[in-house]
């Protein structure tokens, strides 16, 4: 049973997949463009999902890797001009060395503590950003050759969207479910029955920062410059938090909601320049207070014929 | 594989130190394969610290373990399962959001990630039909009842294959048939390449399973021996049921000594006392018309989705002095909470002098005289003693304060002597002191006192129960809940036994005492 | 390198600046070491006690620094009402149902100080904000010794309430063990709210300092909400005395990052310092904790 | 398990309709649509409120004169302004966003070079045309050939070389050392890193200090105590307001008080004078419009904005007020929505506004004229060029 659904879950996904491939033909320049978005804010909230639904560790720190990735795809398509995949690719030993490296510190850290040594973490990357000159410094760095045009680039999102949800897919489907969830549930207990829970967290962990990285690098690709306040604000690690608890935190869908949630609410609010960063934060409020399972889980109880199944995501 | 007559596992000089408390002291340990080893001790003996050494949970401070003549003592936990230890936990810990079946699957795949799913299954389902866990094998382990659970810690620990099997006082809790069934279960287990340690409170399981015992008190072993001889050994009963006792043990461990003990608590005639005591007592009130100064009916409580109490009723009137007995896991702590508000009732009735308070917060209930002196004693660290004692004087005039203070320490002159310290700097029993001197200082109407006898030698238990005795003869209306039966009912007006979470027994201390049931709760011999 | 009179003015007044952050973080520790929120709107808290000195010295005519009382009741009246209708029924749901809910509170606040009092750079103009004091070879600025001043006292004085009144002992029993403290009869609830209080006051009377001596406006919160987080977790989480010890080292240490690294160093070293005092003494600030 | 099979194709076609709805909203007929990204909050919205003032009084007057003529009929102008939070990754998706679904025929660009560049490499690959002000032309160049996108601002080394040329004729007289302390932007970079240095040295001037420091830094004590143990006279400093506010506040309380103390870029809206007092007075800067200078609309336009929103006035209204009529003569001239015809049209551009005369050389960038300004009582007077004199040079600073 655990196999078939999980291979029925890849299925879908990849069903989806294809059927996003050949957006660009239908979708029109504003979709595509909403749809890139929603994307990247998707893996990013994915790989989010990756490190807290199965580590139970709070992050606040993916605009360390965005901002990481950015860098690393733009340092390297300038100076060696490497082709974008294998920038790309760079950009995910990036993202997964960065997170070996912080790891030993970082987890010594419990609970709060570790929300906020990522906090820190992303602070730091960002001064070292704007005070070293060797990287722009505050200035930044622009891509020197044409980025892909839009179908492209949608496609590479496309496909890192699609590995982020086939991990969490994985994650959640497979074996390394149970010991995911062992290690969330109860890290004494599940040692005691030979897990070995800084090996798997950290396995999240950087698989996490890794996909982070990549999507970072997309981001980047498309915007053509990039520089530290941009790349390595904290706005990256808010907005993924907002579309988690708005979508619901440990639902499977949470993420997709909650990044469509999120774009569609930026879009929607952006025509109302005076006060939109308000309402936002009145919504986020409101959505906290009286949907603790976020949309999903709210329209999950609204419709009693759904079944109500918590994943572990 | 390994040469007949070499241990299996050989722990030497095992200490464990918490700051100044020692928890182990200086234990040797062999473990041979086939053999099934029983631990047994009082509360606070230091066996689940022992387990924990063992099985890695817990970094010895001293001392070495080495698994088939490997040394571990420096392996993590997850080492050390993978090296084929395996171990349940007293209260289970099952991973609740997954079913049964997963549970075990974590075991499984941790230790060989890549074994063949139908094997897998094989070895489970063969697990699970071993523990009775069969048909739950696709519930969550949330819905298993606490027997059911505590199969499940066994089911888990086996699905390591492991070498050594540790088990947590599997039998606390159970009723006497599901005893005979776990029983059967251990016994099952047993085979000759496998080396079982039992830490056990209900001493038939250590006997019907066990050919060798150690005693443990105070973190040093006492006695160990082949099980009949230990369990024949006056000076074990003396120490495992507490009554009485013999109290050089407690000079023995040397954590707590008689002269301390005098020292500490300080009791003059009934009658000096009851004047000195009066500040703490409130006086008894003539308003509530005639109501009980408590009364539950049909009081049910949850902890998360498990239901703990199943309808208690009880009755207090002002003075009377109220025992709650019962084993590990009956409930007794639940209730204790659920009447200073700590949890809330899920159903039921809670009155105090006549005013229904069910669901009302905990700090509204101490305000209308209802102290609490928390199992586990609860003192707060970042407050001196006499922080601590003063925390509890709600709404007091300063003068009323000193005069409480000053009360309490006539009771407890050791409190006076470290009231500048902080509150955990002192040893169990002064900490025990300062919990009820705390709780006392609220001048309450009806004083709970939840297992305030855990982990202390039995003088200074003496002591602790000689206070509370005074206090009963000055009017206190008080509650006590206890596992040590001959001093709770020696105090009580009236005793009630839990028994998953109902009263199975009730009545006067002396038809309790003399009730067969009781021991067959507590000691399981009654058959 | 710079010479002497200039290495000791910088070190100098970096210890005394770092005094009058610690007030600012002051309020963020208390906080954090009582409820257990990292309230990411604590910078904006520093942000109102600015523009409450900055209208109270317009609307009054007083000197800000002698309506710190004021201004501290006005912050402290603003922040409560956040604490009971936000944070309390949210008490049960984890840290970061609370934390979000902060956010979202900081962005609100940010858009509401753009639309109320524009986006414009302000700051609370006294003649004793930009006048230097010099003794001998070292010359810091006035407002700094002042504000340093002022630190010292409130926190001693906040470190009394706590440490000797009544209060102060609820808040310690309620931050170490909050089930045990309600069931000796505190109102948990109460304690946390006076305590969400409090720390706003704080952060109002850091503020109303900054806006004197520096400058603010609508998005300055953030610089300071971690600014503060560094200091609180160099102090020790909840150690009323240890912030003024985390400020002062962490102002020390930035102006000798400053010094030899150019002053851009500054909050560089700072964020560096406080990941690795986060990474090797995580345990030692705050009774364990377990998610 | 089906049930979350479903559950995922639902989310799909909600996804599906979400692009098909977002791609509605087309711009009616008989109108010609044109967008701008603002920053409106976060740390650069006091440039944006202007900006956007700027931008809506242009479209505006057109509307009121009865809109273009495209094709012989008349269309209103529409302007659709979003919000970019300061947030270049925000600038750049309300660019696309006003390009696909507002189907905007021309944009007008953000404020500072990272949100400029932002929207305008946007526009650039969508080939749609772009105007803006408030982005140095050298920052502007530096980051590509352009093609669609258009800056009218202030040349860099011009600003630079201004205040040189105004204090040796002005006959200031200093002990000829200097101080540089800018930031790490682009602007700063360039300023204070490349062109400050150079000039000094062409003019006779000891660079005793040169530091940079970080956009985002508050500090400035060691920076402070290093100028003054150096026996600085002059102090030219590149920073943004808040830093501008805190700089000066930190030399008053470091008692450090050169004869001449320019600030770039920070120093030049009100606010700065508003913060500060009377610690402004003396203080230089360089201006690239004032509403006394000679140009068309100039004084009416600073009278029209002080009476709408009671605020004082700042330059950023004359760029973003010229950008926009730019755009809208282009349009006009083109009599087409068609955006290689508009952006033709603006290559043609030759006419004085507001802001000065406005010509695009082959880098699309125009320089405006330099005037150099001094606060004094909370008012900035022109005292260089001699032509556009408005006040007396207060000197020292004092």
């Amino acid at each position: 049973m655990k196999t078939s659904s999980g291979l029925a879950e890849v299925g879908v996904l990849l069903a989806a997949f294809v059927l996003l491939w050949f957006a660009p033909s239908f979708a029109g320049d504003y979709g595509l463009q909403i749809a890139f978005r929603v994307l990247i804010y998707l893996t990013l909230a994915e790989s989010w999902n990756l490190l807290a639904g199965s580590t139970g560790l709070v992050s606040l720190g993916t605009s360390c890797f965005v901002g990481l990735g950015a860098y690393v795809a733009f340092g390297l398509m300038n100076a060696f001009d490497v082709p974008l995949p294998l920038g790309l690719a760079c950009c995910a030993v990036a993202g997964g060395a960065l997170a070996a490296l912080v790891s030993p510190a970082l987890f010594r850290l419990r609970g709060l503590y570790f929300t906020v040594g990522t906090l820190a973490l992303a602070e730091l990357l960002r001064l070292i950003m704007v005070n070293v000159s060797a990287f722009g410094g505050a200035s930044g760095i622009f891509l020197q050759k044409d980025p892909p045009p839009l179908p492209v680039l949608f496609h590479y999102a496309l496909v890192v969207a699609l590995i982020a949800s086939l991990a969490i897919t994985a994650c959640a489907r497979s074996r390394i479910s149970v010991i995911l969830r062992a290690v969330r549930d109860d890290e004494d207990a599940a040692a005691q029955m030979g897990v070995r829970p800084y090996r798997t967290k950290l396995g999240a962990f950087i698989l996490s920062s890794a996909l982070v990285a990549i999507a970072g690098g997309v981001q980047a690709t498309k915007l053509g410059a990039i520089e530290p306040y941009g790349m390595f604000g904290l706005q990256w690690s808010i907005d993924v938090l907002s579309m988690v608890i708005i979508g619901g935190v440990g639902l499977r869908l949470g993420p997709l909601v909650g990044a469509l949630f999120v774009v569609a609410l930026g879009e929607a609010l952006a025509d109302y320049p005076e006060a939109h960063v308000a309402i936002a934060g009145v919504i986020l409020i409101v959505l906290i207070r009286f949907a603790p399972r976020g949309v999903v889980g709210f329209v999950e109880n609204l419709a009693p014929f759904t079944q109500k199944k918590r994943v572990a995501a | 594989m390994n040469a007949s007559g070499a241990p299996l596992l050989e722990a030497s000089g095992l200490v464990k130190r918490y700051g100044g408390l020692v928890a182990i002291n200086e234990v040797d340990l062999e473990l041979h394969p086939g053999t099934i080893t029983g631990v047994i001790g009082p509360n606070g003996a230091g066996k689940s610290t022992l387990i924990g050494l063992i099985g890695g949970a817990i970094p010895a401070t001293q001392g070495s373990i080495r698994l088939n003549g490997r040394d571990i003592s420096r392996l993590a936990a997850s080492e050390r399962a993978r090296a084929g230890i395996g171990r349940t936990y007293q209260i289970p810990r099952p991973f609740l959001d997954m079913t049964v079946e997963e549970n075990l699957e974590v075991a499984q795949y941790s230790i060989a990630p890549f074994i063949n799913a139908t094997l897998a299954r094989e070895e489970r389902d063969a697990l699970l039909a071993r523990t009775g866990l069969s048909d739950a094998a696709r519930l969550p382990a949330r819905a298993l009842p606490l027997l059911r659970r505590k199969r499940l810690e066994v089911a888990r620990a086996l699905a390591l294959k492991p070498r050594i099997v540790l088990l947590d006082e599997v039998g606390a809790g159970l009723v006497d048939s599901e005893i005979t069934e776990l029983i059967t279960l251990i016994r099952s287990v047993a085979d000759p390449n496998t080396a079982i340690v039992i830490v056990e409170h209900v001493l038939r399981v250590v006997r019907e399973c066990c050919s060798r015992s150690i005693v443990l008190n105070f973190g040093t072993k006492l006695i160990e021996g082949p099980t009949a001889e230990v369990f024949a050994n006056d000076e074990v009963a003396a120490v495992y049921l507490g009554t009485g006792g013999d109290r050089e043990l407690g000079a023995a461990s040397g954590t707590s000594t008689e002269a301390e003990a005098e020292a500490s608590v300080h009791l003059e005639s009934p009658a000096a006392e009851r004047r000195v005591m009066s500040p703490l007592i409130a006086t008894r009130s003539e308003s509530s018309g005639g109501a009980p100064l408590l009364e539950l009916k049909g009081i049910c409580a949850s902890y998360g989705q498990a239901r703990v109490l199943k309808g208690i009723d009880l009755t207090i009137r002002e003075g009377e002095a109220i025992a709650i007995l019962g084993a590990n896991g009956a409930g007794k702590t639940t209730l204790a909470r659920t009447i200073s508000g700590a949890i809330a009732p899920t159903s039921g009735v809670l009155r105090i002098a006549g005013e229904d308070v069910a669901g009302q917060p905990p700090h509204r209930i101490a305000e209308l005289g209802i102290a609490h002196c928390m199992e586990g004693r609860r003192i707060f660290p970042t407050l001196s003693v006499k922080e601590n004692l003063l925390i509890a004087a709600r709404n007091a005039s300063a003068s009323a304060c000193q005069e409480r203070l000053d009360s309490v320490y006539d009771l407890f002159p050791v409190l006076a002597e470290r009231k500048d310290h902080s509150g955990t700097s002192m040893s169990g029993g002064q900490q025990q002191m300062l919990a009820i001197g705390r709780a006392l200082m609220a001048r309450p109407r009806l004083v709970i006192f939840d297992e305030i006898s855990l982990g202390l030698a039995p003088v200074v238990m003496d002591k602790l129960y000689e206070a509370l005795m005074v206090l009963k003869q000055a009017g206190m209306t008080l509650i006590v809940i206890e596992q040590d039966v001959d001093r709770a009912l020696a105090l009580a007006d009236h005793a009630y036994v839990l028994e998953h979470g109902v009263f199975g027994l009730s009545g006067k201390p002396r038809e309790i005492a003399a009730d067969p049931r009781l021991r067959h709760i507590y000691i399981g011999t009654a058959d | 390198m710079p010479d002497i009179g200039v290495a000791l003015s910088t070190i100098v007044s970096g210890v005394l600046l770092g005094g009058m952050l610690a007030l600012t973080a002051l309020g963020l520790s208390i906080v954090l070491g009582v409820m257990r929120l990292v309230n990411l709107a604590h910078g904006d808290f520093v942000v109102v006690g600015a523009y409450v000195g900055l209208f109270f010295l317009k609307f009054t005519g007083v000197d800000p620094l002698l309506g710190l009382p004021v201004i501290a009741l006005i912050v402290a009246a603003l922040a409560i009402p956040l604490y009971r209708f936000l944070l309390a029924p949210l008490a049960e749901r984890g840290p970061e149902a609370q934390m979000m809910t902060m956010f979202a509170v900081a962005i609100i606040l940010e858009n509401a100080f753009v639309l109320g009092f524009s986006a414009d750079t302000r700051s609370i103009e006294r003649d004793y904000a930009t006048l230097p004091l010099t003794l001998g070879p070292v010359t810091v600025p006035l407002i700094y010794v002042i504000g340093f001043a002022i630190a010292v006292a409130l926190i001693l004085a906040v470190h009394w309430l706590i440490s000797r009144t009544r209060f102060g002992r609820d808040l310690r029993a309620s931050a170490a063990d909050a089930q045990a403290a309600a069931t000796l009869g505190i109102d948990v609830k109460r304690v946390q709210m006076l305590t969400f209080g409090l720390g706003a006051a704080c952060a109002g009377v850091g503020g109303t300092l900054i806006g004197a001596a520096f400058q603010f406006g609508p998005s300055s919160g953030a610089a300071y909400l971690l600014n503060s987080l560094a200091i609180v977790v160099l102090g020790g989480l909840g150690n009323v005395l240890g912030t003024l010890f985390g400020g002062v080292t962490l102002g020390f240490l930035q102006s000798v990052g400053g010094l030899t690294l150019g002053d851009g160093y500054r909050d560089l070293v700072g964020m560096a310092l406080f990941l690795l005092v986060l990474a090797f003494r995580p345990d030692g600030f705050l009774a364990r904790r377990r998610s | 398990m089906s049930q979350r099979l479903k559950n995922i194709v639902k989310a799909g076609s909600l996804l599906a309709l979400a692009s098909i709805a977002f791609g509605l909203g087309a711009a009616r007929a008989d109108e010609i649509v044109i967008g701008a990204s603002l920053p409106l909050s976060g740390p650069l919205a006091g440039f944006g409120s202007f900006q956007q003032w700027g931008y809506k009084r242009a479209v505006a007057e057109v509307n009121k004169a009865g809109g273009i003529s495209i094709g012989g009929t008349k269309q209103m102008v529409k302007l659709i302004i979003r919000d970019d939070k300061t947030d270049p990754n925000a600038a750049a998706s309300n660019t696309e966003t006003l390009i696909s679904r507002d189907h905007v025929v021309a944009m007008l660009g953000s404020c500072t070079p990272a949100l400029v560049n932002a929207g305008a490499l946007v526009a650039e690959r969508a080939k749609k045309p772009l105007v803006t002000g408030c982005d140095p032309l050298e920052a502007f160049k530096s980051v590509r050939k352009w093609n669609y996108v258009w800056d009218l601002f202030f040349d860099e080394p011009e600003l630079a070389a201004a205040q040189f040329k105004a204090l040796a004729e002005l006959g200031a007289q200093t002990n000829k050392k200097i101080a540089i302390w800018h930031d790490n932007g682009p602007d700063g970079q360039v300023v204070g890193g490349k062109i400050w240095p150079a000039l000094a040295k062409d003019f006779g001037y000891e660079v005793v200090q040169n530091a940079e420091f970080p956009v985002d830094n508050t500090q400035f004590t060691s920076i402070i105590g290093e100028a003054k143990s150096k026996g600085a006279e002059v102090v030219l400093v590149d920073a943004i307001t808040p830093q501008a506010i805190a700089i000066r506040k930190q030399m008053a309380a470091a008692g450090f008080t050169p004869k001449v103390l320019n600030i770039e870029k920070g120093a030049e809206p009100v606010q700065f004078a508003e913060a500060l007092g009377k610690l402004s007075d003396g203080i230089l800067v360089g201006g690239y419009w004032d509403s006394s200078l000679p140009y068309p609309g100039a004084a009416d336009l600073s009278k029209a904005f002080e009476s709408e929103t009671k605020l004082t006035s700042s330059q950023h209204i004359a760029d973003s007020y010229a950008a926009a009529q730019i755009l809208l003569d282009a349009i006009a001239s083109a009599g087409s929505t068609d955006p290689e015809k508009i952006n033709a049209a603006i290559a043609k551009t030759d006419k004085t506004y507001a802001v000065g005369p406005v010509k695009f050389d082959e880098n699309h960038t125009a320089k405006l004229p330099i005037v150099s300004l001094q606060w004094q009582g909370g008012k900035t007077v022109i005292i260089w060029p001699k032509a556009a004199k408005t006040g007396e040079f207060l000197f020292p600073l004092p």
